[in-house]
């Protein structure tokens, strides 16, 4: 599949499904290390985003549905995930706006905007057991596969495996950011939520490309 | 723990149902988006605002009314209100003299005040926000999200309304709430564990002898799982860490707050502050003023916490000013 | 369920004293025997006096103050005061225009407030005493000790408390409390026993799913053991009950009350307030003034109960009129 | 022994002991159909009133003893169990006034004048599942032993027998009175903790008497 507007909406509507799959689960981590609604809020979020498509929400460029999805994802999320996730959204926007394909580049570029977009909202670094955390591997590995001449599905796939081991290598972080770090060394062994939710919505992009 | 619920993802909503029929003496319920008005606008004030997730009750919607909030913005359950709400109150009370949030220290609420209020800039709208981190649990240090909004949330909302209803501008305003920021420390402790509608689950497990110290008011673990001891000692453990944290004179006057946390009984509340009266009197601090009830809670979850804030003259003359709200009610 | 106690025999004792010391501007608490009476005598006035078992707070300490009770006489948890504290208390209060007693109808209070009757009879105390049994779970017959008094005796306190500071003398205080006993009644839920200090133990044990509906505030078992059901659902069939039983007229105003057990958040009493409003509305039934919170409990029991009581424009102004007490306050 | 005032002290003392040891007992009793306090109010009556003993309280006939242990009664007990056997107390008091030793007879009137005080005040009458139920047993028993000529002893112990056959029996029975009348069929099956305690009572008194 091209990444066109199309991959977009596919991209959001499996997110939305996997996240609808996956809110037990990212409520059950939240439970551990926060306030147990990480799952509720997201699914809220990506709701949202689905009906909004089916109203013909969206537009007929990537970065015109990835802005319509932000807008939604602000308005609904709400708590520390729906801010970060909306900037980050935002950001892809920006980062691939004007093109009505995307290719191997453009996607590096969209997940850098969305990692950078989320590091300045909330002041958080690598290693600070957050979404960041996802983020940031989901970058590197995409750059990687990017530079390594892989096509733009490939590029999706490092980032979701990235996004993946990102999201696993939070269980040893101690955390100092979110609700976690109220927590200290009580949060180290649990894995982050935000970083997971990071990590099923990139593994939803590559496979709405696949 | 069972609750008095219909359809979980409702109880929000539903409640503030009931809440507005119950008081729409005093308050407006916005259904959508959801925020709560005082249904008397206060004329030409700098308009007080405050919000934060749901499951805290009476915080923040029973303190709306004269003398203390103008508005109140509720989340969802444990989750902060997105900017649209934010935005439409603060449309909604400012009357040109600004708009000033009181946002506990949760990354949540502060990110979304945070949206909001340059949403509301950029429509021209005056907003200064002033953070409340009053919770000694949480290391105040660069890595953790900082200190907790608690139960001192409560006195410095009155406060700042009765500063606001005397007509302070949004600056002096601002820098009231600041200096109350400084000058006031909670510490809660948790005996049972809340139970979030939607999970239907506990959010931590605490076995018959055990307890946890140093919670929030989102069923968070607390700072360290401990055996449960008696009242005094219990009330000791809180009180000696707010002390140690309370910047203070000897001879200085507070007012003291005992909390309960949503499933606690009054009279468990006053043997905490029996103890804690007579503490203080040891150490030769006077209680100015008290407040001893569940004001900011965290859904069903059983404990308390104690707040001291503290205080002049002045400070004594804003809290005994009138106040008139669905839950705090004196001089009016 | 853990509580904040320290030693249960001194449960009682220290949660007083701690009352005593957050409201010493508005009560005085004597320490033995133990009665509380208001810091600022009502001059010449009739005085009213209530009180029974501990573990229903606010209930009645919580109600002493202007416009409402000159004295509350506690007991150990769950049980009668004797009638030395009563009558102590009973002497301390009277100006001269007599007492009223306000008592729940338990066998052990109407004995016990009997005895201290005749002993302040003989001294020459004009008494009279008023008997309160609004709760609709127990049959009302010759069969039963009869039906309990419960949350509608903050309702009576306060309208009667009105009265009697507006100078009616004792005979009309009594006839009002007599009508208003009439037109009052109550039901209430358990989601959840409560546990008695002394004892540790619950007072009955209900598995997730189950609920004692028709329950008093003692922890005695209710009428009937039913499934646990949504908050509507619960609230239907508790108000059901009292529509039944209460003497009404269509296009009648009532004092609507949802009251809470000690350990239901308030949030959730709003969800029960909302069905109810709404009910009513439907029945053409006016909620002239609502009250909504844990008024009268059973330690930390879970659930609620509602209370309607049938009111007029006098009855409607007497609960206008100043109240000033740690628990109800407007109008001063 | 004889039943002189030494009797009545020794009486009051071998009931609290008994009351004391039977609390748990009496209050399990109570929160099974009533609010599980009269194991504890009983206890805190006694004790009251063997403090009063201790302090040299009581006097010089068993009448005055008995006075004095109502009195402690009445201002200690509280619930429906303190007025009740306050009431209770006084009676018997009245019932032996002017005597310095009980005969059998006496023993008999001194059980039917507690009955008498009893059901006065509460208003139950034999079968409402209260502790009329063992007084009355009690008095039944006591006039049909002191009749076929039995000593004051023997009238004792057929009076503490008769109690606790009259406590045996509100298990079968529906209450009429009390906190136990609120739950009618539900209480079938239960004992009723305020018989018990009469029967531990009248026990006392017999053995006291041994
Ligand atoms: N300052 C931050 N920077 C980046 N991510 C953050 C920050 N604070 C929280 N998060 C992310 O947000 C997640 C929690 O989201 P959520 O539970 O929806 O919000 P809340 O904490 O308000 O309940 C965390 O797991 C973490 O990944
Ligand atoms: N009207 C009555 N007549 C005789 N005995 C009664 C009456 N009401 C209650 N009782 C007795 O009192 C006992 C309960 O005493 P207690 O538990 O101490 O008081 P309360 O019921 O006030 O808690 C019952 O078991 C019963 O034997
Ligand atoms: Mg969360
Ligand atoms: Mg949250
Ligand atoms: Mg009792
Ligand atoms: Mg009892």
């Amino acid at each position: 599949m091209i990444l066109d507007s199309a991959w977009v909406v596919a991209w959001l509507t499996a997110a939305a499904d996997a996240i609808a799959e996956q809110a037990p689960t990212l409520n059950e981590l939240d439970r551990e290390i926060g306030d147990g609604d990480h799952g509720e809020n997201m699914n809220r979020g990506f709701e949202a985003v689905r009906a909004a498509l089916g109203d013909g929400a969206g537009g007929s460029t990537p970065s015109e549905v990835l802005r319509a999805a932000a807008m939604k994802l602000i308005s609904s999320i709400g708590g520390a995930a729906g801010p970060l996730y909306g900037t980050a959204f935002l950001r892809a926007s920006d980062a691939v706006s004007g093109r009505d394909e995307l290719g191997s580049r453009d996607v590096v570029e969209l997940i850098d905007a969305a990692l950078r977009g989320i590091e300045e909202r909330g002041h958080a670094v690598p290693g600070d057991k957050t979404m960041v955390d996802a983020w940031s591997a989901a970058a590197t590995a995409a750059r990687a596969a990017s530079e390594s001449g892989g096509d733009a599905r490939e590029v999706l796939q490092a980032a979701a495996g990235g996004a993946e081991q990102g999201a696993a290598s939070t269980d040893a972080l101690l955390p100092h950011k979110g609700r976690a770090s109220y927590l200290g060394e009580r949060a180290v062994g649990h894995r982050d939520p935000g970083a997971v939710s990071t990590a099923v919505i990139l593994r939803a992009a590559a496979e709405a490309a696949a | 723990m069972k609750k008095l619920v219909n359809d979980p993802r409702r109880f929000v909503a539903e409640s503030l149902a009931g809440f507005a029929r119950a008081h729409h003496d005093l308050v407006r319920v916005n259904a959508s988006p959801v925020y709560v008005v005082r249904s008397t606008p206060g004329n030409g004030k700098v308009a007080v605002l405050s919000g934060g997730g749901s499951g805290h009750e009476p915080l923040h919607a029973g303190y709306v009314g004269i003398g203390m909030l103008d508005a109140a913005v509720p989340g969802e359950i444990f989750t902060s209100p997105t900017p649209d709400p934010i935005l439409a109150a603060t449309r909604e009370v400012d009357q040109g003299a600004g708009v000033l949030y009181l946002v506990k220290n949760y990354t949540g609420d502060v990110l979304n005040f945070e949206t909001a209020a340059e949403f509301a800039a950029a429509e021209g709208i005056l907003v200064r926000t002033v953070i409340i981190d009053d919770d000694v649990a949480v290391l105040d240090s660069e890595f953790t999200a900082g200190r907790r909004g608690v139960a001192g949330t409560v006195l410095i909302e009155k406060l700042v309304g009765a500063a606001a209803e005397r007509g302070d501008d949004l600056d002096s305003l601002a820098g009231l709430a600041e200096r109350l920021v400084a000058s006031v420390r909670s510490m809660g402790v948790a005996i049972a564990s809340p139970t979030v509608p939607h999970s239907g689950r506990q959010s931590f497990e605490l076995a018959a002898d055990e307890i946890e110290f140093g919670i929030g008011i989102h069923g968070e673990r607390g700072r360290s799982r401990i055996g449960m001891a008696r009242a005094d000692e219990l009330t000791d453990l809180a009180l000696d860490a707010v002390l140690e944290d309370l910047p203070r004179l000897p001879g200085e006057r507070v007012i003291a707050m005992v909390n309960g946390m949503g499933a606690t009984p009054g009279a468990e509340l006053y043997v905490v502050y029996r103890r804690m009266a007579e503490r203080l009197q040891g150490i030769g601090v006077e209680i100015a003023r008290s407040l001893v009830g569940s004001y900011v809670t965290a859904l069903d979850m059983a404990g308390f916490s104690v707040t001291l804030l503290t205080v002049d003259d002045g400070l004594i003359e804003l809290w005994d000013a009138p106040v008139l709200t669905p839950t705090l009610r004196w001089g009016a």
